[in-house]
């Protein structure tokens, strides 16, 4: 179906998940803490508003509140946490190398294609308009899982594992107009314990390890060195 | 049969007695198994109540095996346990009557014995509520083996035999060869356990439930019975101890209690046995011949290398664990040549085979107890265990002495004790081979009869050696001139069942007579002629071809003894007998390390058959002020050609497998990033 | 219905509780207790599905069937045994200083929220919710897992947050395509993920999303199930944390996991028609099993060994799963329960064994038996029993499943029976040194309360010996409802 | 109870007859050896001699090394009664066949090497050693060599074998040669005969038989040695009738009787002669090359009952 066909909010949306996809590229690449949780604090607004607009075009209202839950959440409180902690560990400017971006951002090309592949049959299920969105979300997800791999520093993984939160949290709002709502409250609660006990955990892993860099947790191997 | 119903009609009873009895030994053994647990603070109370159950048990198994064998009954009975749709049921017909019979009866003679045994045990570290614990589990594992009527509650109790087994190996575990030898042990009962798992999983999958009746009535296809065959054949044969699979045995008999040894070689192995009979002849039924021909084969092999690694040994107790995989050997020929004769329907001979093999598992429970408990009452006086250190023990322990030297003639099968009678029985179905068509078969046979031939050869030759080296000649420690008889339950035990071992020699004509229902019940046809010319001959085939009159022979030598000596008396003028010193050549005194050591009378056939052995050997020239030291050391080949590869392979195996937690989180999360990425793509 | 109710708040109201106490003589005994009253609950709860059935609360919010209550009842017992457990063992904790009374308020605290979670995940009838509470367990035990604030444990909590969590968030992308598939037929789509509406609907469900749905649900749970490869969490989270948790770890948080997977494949088989699910877990099953047998050969510590124990009776029961077949589910849900009680108690024997040896190093524990018989005589028995000996349970269940898998898949026995082999041989060259042999020097007896484990113990050997006719009754209701007909 | 009183006859005889036989194989030796050796009925002088000497005992010495010979001489006794001699009807024979036989010079040989170890020297021990070892290559190929014949008149028993064996029409049976050959060389070896052992020496370097009964004296050693001469005629005898069959009556007939006394004596007369020839021509080979020489005997056996297997039966 084309595009134009499509009114315009539903354009709308669909571009913002261009937008979304583009956002977990970009902090893929991104190799400094502080601007890398700035984008994730635009992918979670990005999100927001294609919940917001869902919303009114499905007439879903119950998905404002979820939209308000991601703008709490995603938005305002874990980038937050997270500025403070970087800041507090003095770790803002920490440039952390990536093995060969050029070939993650490729690999995470070929994660996009692969997941349009593996949405197909639910793409020719759906009666959504925005059916296509849930190839992007799915690739988000794989993008985020490919950011926790690829990256080394605990904050970076944090991020990469909080973007995959976004990712299912969109696949959720685009495919379905969002999950029942004791669900979404109770993922709401998960993540944002799971946002508390990263803090926790980053000044554990500090105190003993004397950085963030999580390739130094490799003692507990079967492997005799 | 006919005799059976002549019994029956002087003892009328109802078929469900002989298997309430086997029952009831059952229960007596799981008693004597927890009421000692009862008063531990108080070892010889526990030690005597434990054995008297214990030996309450095996009258009563013995009792009631002896029933179900004798009087042909075959009892059921469902117990109130088990799986929910399938409850524990058991069965006692004359096959499993027979083997309960040795069982029972072997185990009674072991608890005479026990209590006077274990008492050295009492106030040292080890608690004696443990061994009678595992004792009274053992026991009553082997009887619950033999009377499962379904296969989940025979490998209940089969694995709670191996493990009870197991407890009391590693009973005196402070020692680390007794820790690796029990877990060698139990490893390959584990093993053993797996096989046969896989061998009942096949006929269950061909029938409707696990119980025998289902089995039996599957019809396999003859690739399918044979791979059951296989796995069968292989678990059993672990247990039995058949090479290459025997590593464990000579492993843990010795170092268990020696009660405990001669209930595990005495009985444990025979419980292998009727479960391989059991499974072949009963749940299998039509059985194709090269299966008697591989059995044949291993057969033979056990049994000639089993004697020649005994005759290497000289740890006693080793040595006689030996000689259980000889005797194991022995009893697998004849089960050989039984299915063979089975398979080409020659169903008399396959029945005399038959007969021949389970009277050589009645033959070696008995004497093979007797050897161990023999070896314990040494062990326990002496300490010692090197039969390098023993030597004139016949002067300190004269009962010992001639129960042992009864055992030593009856394993070595010299008439008229009752290992000839089975040997000879087993020889007389091996010349009906000519009437097997195949001429294959027919070659096989003789091979199979010249290699028993030889292995009763070198069996004699080894327990001259024993007898020799232990008990004549003079001591050769200290320890061992201290030794004395044991206590009075141990000298009873060895007499009880030296006697058997001359009765059975002596009146085969009635054991045959009672084993014939065994072959009726199995294939159909017991064996008419075998006693048709009366108690005094046993004549298997036909008087013609070959007869054998034990009360005769044994008369016969006590006549001719008697003569001998009598006519002699005349010839003599004073009958005053001197004492001397023994001939010196010469030279001075002779002292106890002159003497033919147990290594040197073994060298020659050593020498001959170097081939077999992975022999170390070598002299340290003498340094100054010390003697030249003759070291010599004698490896299992089997064990290095199967055992250690596999060892081997398995660990490499675990290393590579071990690369997989490598430490690295980021490596753990590709794991599972691309397991999602490959299963995503297989789907779609 | 209220029991249901009961279940849950109780633990709920312990965490609060708990909180507040913190760490004072009472905490131990509060936390009893309430264990104690919440396995009461569960018990009343138990009785009451045996009178009337399967349970559904008015709001559909919880459903209680023959497959969870029987769980529902086996966690709240091994939470009430760990509780008794965990008293003396983490005073002694405290007494040699390796937790300070802060951490131990966290604990007790979160002991009660783990069993919140894991109750909530059993009793709940929406899968969200499910999905919720498992991941709500993740939460409540990361930081029992680093308690100890070493290295090794930062490292273990750290990999554990981690790797669950990434693998949790497939399995909510996998319960995203389930309500997907579930609001294309079902009208009302507040309904769309309760498990019993689900139920009816199966069949008409769109096969490709369902399969699609349940690769990201097991690759998700299965994480938690302890799968190979997605296992690397386990061995490290069970070695690190403290003993008790390690025990309530291996003995339900898997099965929960486990219970989750299956209850998706109720939903997916019927909907797919084909045993595609089945096929999965089979692969699944089969190479955690081979490869947890023969990691157990490589092992220095005692309660890493015996999380890789875990892992291959998990995998073994994740094979039954897969199977299929009456005969290989009954085996695999009674597998759960023997499992669960065996591994609990040798935790909880482990637990004692390194407090009186004071190391975890298997080279340095040596002859148990003459230094504390009671505790020597557990742990062997425990692993006598875990290694598949009758007369205990677990001999029952995997009988069932090896026939069963000769019956259907006659080829995979072989390799199933030999890595049982293996895995014995690995458990058991490291275990008997242990127990047997002279003890070393200064290796003396502890305050060690052993009736848990001899309850435990006892009850494997009950189930081994008969099964009680209301658990039969239970198993063969789940199987009925797993694979259409039942043992009985 | 003709039967039974001829076959007790025929042991009596046999047994009084041994100690000729072996007087006969040495006095023909030394003549074959140019020397005047002794008058054949020398060995009844030395066994009277021995019984009337006084018993020397060594202090070391257990029951069994007193038992020992007269178990050994009584079981030799034994087996001599089972063996058909002149005539095939003999009730004796029913009792026990070759295995039997077999079995009853194995438990000789038993006691035989345990006294031999009783008293505890260096010699007797390796006596002992040595005989099991040869016994235990001998014997397999004793049995191997009987069972051939057994297998063809399908019967272990003597007197069958022998009267079945007198009654056919000469055949040539490849079986038979292989498995008569070996016989005649376990005979060799089992009677401590060159070149396995030599029963004239006592370098304790080659002797085995003489080794074991070092210790013995007075009528001790009488028994022993008398026990070794009638194992002697035992083999002999087997040789001679079950090799050539013919000649043994089938009946008790008197004349028949007569008759075949004098052929059978004939026979072992003739046998006697080549043993002393064999005797004469060689030398005692080492201990270590015995068992190439038993192998060989093993073989031959095995190969008889091979061929009768492959070409005789159907």
């Amino acid at each position: 179906m084309l595009i134009a066909t499509l009114s315009l909010p539903e354009q709308v949306v669909l571009t913002l998940a261009a937008l979304i996809l583009l956002s977990s590229f970009l902090l893929l690449a991104q190799v400094r803490l502080d601007s890398l949780i700035n984008i994730f604090a635009l992918q979670g607004l990005l999100i927001f508003f294609a919940t917001v607009l869902m919303a009114f075009i499905a007439g879903k209202y119950h998905l404002l509140i979820s939209a308000a839950l991601t703008l709490f959440l995603k938005v305002y409180f874990i980038p937050g946490q997270l500025r403070k902690l970087v800041i507090r560990l003095d770790i803002r400017r920490e440039v952390e190398v990536i093995g060969n971006p050029m070939l993650i951002m490729l690999f995470a090309a070929a994660l996009v294609l692969f997941s349009y592949y593996v949405a197909l049959p639910i793409r020719e299920l759906s009666l959504l308009s925005t059916r296509n969105t849930i190839a992007i979300s799915l690739a988000v997800v794989l993008i985020g899982m490919l950011m926790v791999i690829s990256r080394r520093k605990a904050v970076a993984q944090v991020v990469g594992f909080m973007s995959m939160e976004n990712g299912l949290f969109f696949a959720a709002v685009v495919s379905t107009y969002g999950m029942p709502m004791v669900v979404e409250l109770g993922i709401a609660f998960d993540v944002l314990v799971a946002a508390i006990l990263f803090g926790v955990f980053f000044f554990h892993i500090r105190t003993e390890i004397g950085s963030l860099d999580t390739d130094r947790l490799n003692h507990l191997t079967e492997v005799e060195k | 049969m006919a005799w059976a119903g002549g019994l029956r009609q002087n003892f009328p009873v109802n078929d469900e007695m002989a298997i309430l009895i086997a029952e009831s030994a059952v229960l007596t053994a799981l008693l004597s198994a927890i009421l000692p647990l009862f008063f531990l603070n108080r070892p010889h109370l526990q030690s005597l109540v434990a054995f008297f159950l214990l030996g309450g048990s095996g009258l009563a198994a013995a009792w009631g095996g002896g029933m179900a064998l004798l009087l042909q009954t075959t009892g059921q009975v469902v117990l109130p346990i088990g799986l929910p749709w399938l409850h524990v049921s058991l069965c006692l017909d004359p096959l499993a009557g027979f083997f309960l019979f040795i069982v029972g009866f072997i185990t009674f003679t072991v608890a005479c014995y026990g209590s006077g045994y274990i008492r050295e045990y009492i106030g040292g570290q080890l608690s004696i509520g443990t061994l009678t614990l595992f004792t009274g589990l053992f026991a009553c594992g082997m009887f619950l083996v033999l009377l499962a009527a379904d296969a989940f509650s025979f490998m209940l109790a089969w694995e709670l035999m191996s493990l009870a087994s197991y407890f009391l190996v590693v009973f005196q575990h402070h020692q680390p060869e007794n820790r690796h030898a029990a877990f060698i042990y139990l490893l390959m009962a584990v093993v053993g356990g797996a096989f046969l798992f896989l061998a009942y999983g096949v006929l269950a999958g061909f029938s409707d439930g696990f119980s025998f009746a289902a089995m039996k009535a599957a019809d396999l296809s003859p690739t399918w019975a044979t791979i059951a065959f296989t796995f069968a054949f292989l678990g059993f044969g672990l247990k039995a101890g058949i090479v290459p699979l025997h590593v464990w045995l000579p492993l843990a008999h010795p170092v268990a209690p020696s009660h405990i040894s001669a209930m595990m070689s005495g009985v444990m192995l025979k419980v292998a046995v009727y479960g391989f009979i059991r499974f072949v002849y009963d749940l299998l039924g039509n059985i194709i011949w090269q299966w008697g021909v591989v059995v044949l084969l291993v057969g033979s092999a056990s049994a000639v290398l089993g004697v020649l690694y005994a005759l290497m040994q000289h740890d006693l107790k080793r040595l006689l664990a030996y000689h259980s995989v000889e005797n194991i050997g022995i009893i697998y020929i004849g089960l050989g040549l039984s299915m063979i004769f089975h398979a080409t329907h020659h169903l008399e001979i396959a029945a005399l085979a038959l007969i021949a093999a389970l009277y050589h598992c009645l033959n070696h429970a008995i004497f093979k107890s007797l050897l161990f408990l023999g070896a314990g009452a040494i062990l326990q006086q002496s300490r010692q265990h090197d039969m390098e250190t023993m030597g004139g023990l016949i002067k300190k322990m004269p009962v010992t002495a001639t129960c042992f030297l009864i055992g030593c003639i009856s394993i070595s099968g010299l008439p008229p004790f009752n290992g000839f009678v089975s040997e000879w029985l087993i020889f007389q179905a091996a010349l009906q081979g000519p009437i097997l068509k195949s001429g294959i078969l027919g070659a096989m046979i003789p091979v199979a009869a010249a290699m028993l031939a030889l292995t009763g050869a070198l069996a004699a030759a080894c327990f001259v050696k024993v007898y020799g080296i232990v008990f004549l000649g003079r001591p050769r420690s200290a320890e061992i001139s201290e030794a004395q008889d044991p206590s009075f339950g141990m000298r009873l035990s060895q007499m009880i069942l030296a006697v058997c071992c001359l009765g059975f020699g002596i009146f085969p004509t009635w054991v045959v007579r009672a084993i014939n229902g065994i072959p009726e019940s199995l294939m159909g046809t017991g064996l008419s002629s075998v006693t048709d010319n009366g108690w005094l001959w046993l004549t298997p085939v036909s008087p013609q071809t070959a007869s054998y009159g034990a009360p005769a022979v044994f008369f016969g030598i006590l006549v001719s003894w008697l003569i001998v000596f009598v006519f002699l008396h005349p010839l003599r003028r004073d009958n005053r007998i001197r004492l001397g010193p023994a001939w010196d050549c010469g030279f001075g005194p002779l002292n106890s390390r002159m003497q033919y050591t147990a290594t040197a009378f073994a060298m020659p056939l050593r020498r001959i058959f170097s081939f077999i052995w992975l022999i170390v050997e070598k002299v340290e020239p003498a340094g100054p002020g010390e003697a030249p030291r003759y070291l010599l050391k004698i490896d299992d080949r089997v064990w290095l050609m199967f055992y250690v590869p596999i060892g081997k392979i398995m660990l490499k195996l675990a290393e590579r497998a071990s690369r997989i937690q490598g430490g690295n989180l980021r490596v753990y999360l590709s794991y599972s990033f691309f397991t999602l990425l490959f299963l995503l793509w297989v789907i779609v | 219905m209220n029991f249901v109710a009961a279940t849950l708040v109780l633990p709920l109201a312990g965490v609060i509780i708990l909180a507040f106490i913190g760490h004072r003589q009472s905490a131990k005994t509060v936390n009893l207790i309430i264990s104690a009253a919440t396995f009461v609950t569960a018990l009343l709860l138990a009785i009451e599905v045996f009178r009337q059935g399967p349970i559904l609360s008015v709001n559909k919010l919880f459903y209680i069937d023959g497959f969870n209550v029987y769980l529902i009842l086996l966690n709240a017992f091994v939470g009430m045994t760990t509780a008794i457990f965990s008293g003396p063992y983490m005073e002694h904790e405290v007494a040699i200083g390796r937790v300070d009374d802060p951490r131990m308020r966290l604990y007790y605290s979160m002991y009660q929220g783990f069993l919140f979670t894991m109750l909530m995940a059993l009793s709940t009838n929406n899968l969200g919710i499910l999905w919720v509470s498992v991941e709500g367990a993740t939460l409540a035990t990361v930081l029992l897992v680093s308690l100890y604030r070493t290295h090794e444990s930062i490292e273990a909590g750290w990999k554990y947050f981690i790797i669950c969590g990434v693998g949790i968030s497939q399995a909510l992308f996998g319960t995203i395509l389930v309500y997907f598939a579930a609001v294309k037929i079902i009208p009302g789509s507040e309904e769309g993920l309760l498990w019993t509406v689900l139920q009816q609907h199966a069949v008409r469900m769109d096969g490709g999303v369902m399969a699609l749905a349940f690769v990201f649900l097991l690759v998700g749970y299965g994480t938690k199930v302890g799968l190979v490869p997605l296992h690397n969490w386990l061995p490290d989270a069970h070695s690190e944390g403290p003993t008790p948790m390690s025990a309530i770890l291996s003995g339900l948080l898997l099965n929960i996991a486990l219970y989750a997977v299956v209850r998706f494949k109720m939903l997916v088989d019927p909907a797919l028609g084909d045993h595609l699910a089945g096929n999965l877990m089979m692969g699944f099953g089969m190479l955690s099993f081979s490869v947890a047998g023969l990691l157990l050969h490589r092992q220095y510590d005692v309660k890493r060994m015996f999380s890789y124990s875990s892992i291959e009776h998990m995998g073994l029961m994740t094979f039954a799963f897969g199977i299929g077949g009456p005969m290989a589910t009954f085996g695999a849900l009674l597998h759960m329960i023997v499992h669960s009680l065996t591994k609990s108690a040798i935790f909880i024997t482990v637990g004692h064994a390194t407090h009186l040896a004071g190391t975890q190093k298997m080279s340095e524990i040596r002859g148990l038996i003459r230094t504390q018989p009671f505790v020597g005589w557990g742990l062997l028995i425990g692993t006598c029993a875990i290694a598949g000996f009758p007369p205990f349970g677990v001999f029952t269940s995997e009988f069932l499943l090896f026939t069963a898998t000769i019956k259907s898949y006659p080829w995979l026995a072989p390799p199933l029976v030999l890595g049982l082999s293996v895995a014995f041989a690995g458990l058991f060259r490291n275990l008997q040194p242990m127990v047997f042999g002279e003890p070393p020097a200064g290796q003396k007896p502890v305050v060690a309360n052993m009736w848990p484990v001899f309850i435990h113990l006892a009850l494997v050997l009950w189930l081994g010996i008969s099964i009680p006719t209301v658990l039969a009754q239970w198993l063969n209701q789940a199987t009925v409802m797993l694979v259409g007909k039942g043992v009985l | 109870m003709t039967g039974l009183f001829w076959a007790i006859a025929k042991t009596l005889i046999v047994v009084l007859a041994a100690p000729l036989m072996v007087g006969w194989v040495k006095w023909l030796k030394c003549r074959l050896q140019n020397r005047k050796g002794p008058p054949p009925w020398q060995p009844y002088r030395d066994l009277l001699r021995l019984s009337r000497k006084h018993v020397v005992l060594a202090e070391t010495a257990s029951p069994i090394f007193r038992m020992a010979p007269y178990i050994v001489f009584s079981v030799t006794i034994l087996a001599v009664s089972t063996v058909p001699v002149i005539t095939v009807q003999l009730p004796v024979a029913a009792l026990a066949d070759v295995i039997a036989l077999v079995g009853f010079l194995a438990l000789g040989r038993f006691f035989l090497s345990l006294a031999g170890m009783d008293v505890g020297t260096a010699f007797g021990g390796m006596g002992s050693s040595r005989e099991v070892t040869i016994s235990s290559l001998a014997e397999p190929a004793l049995l191997m060599a009987f069972f051939t014949l057994a297998m063809n008149v399908s019967s272990t028993n003597l007197s069958t074998v022998i009267s079945v064996l007198g009654q056919r029409d000469i055949t040539l049976y490849p079986s038979l040669i292989f498995s008569s050959m070996g016989l005649v060389l376990v005979a060799i070896a089992e009677t401590g005969r060159i070149p396995i052992d030599n029963p004239a020496t006592h370098l304790e370097l080659t002797m085995i038989h003489e080794a074991m009964i070092l210790e013995y004296s007075g009528r001790h050693l009488a028994l022993m040695e008398w026990a070794a001469m009638l194992k002697l005629t035992l083999y002999s005898l087997l040789i001679v009738n079950l090799i050539v069959p013919w000649g043994v009556a089938l009946t008790l007939v008197t004349g028949d009787l007569v008759f075949a006394a004098l052929i059978v004596t004939g026979k072992l007369l003739l046998w006697g002669a080549l043993l002393a020839v064999s005797e004469t021509i060689q030398a005692k080979m080492r201990l270590f090359r015995a068992p190439q020489f038993l192998g060989l005997a093993f073989i031959l056996s095995l190969l008889g009952m091979m061929s009768h297997i492959i070409l005789e039966v159907q």
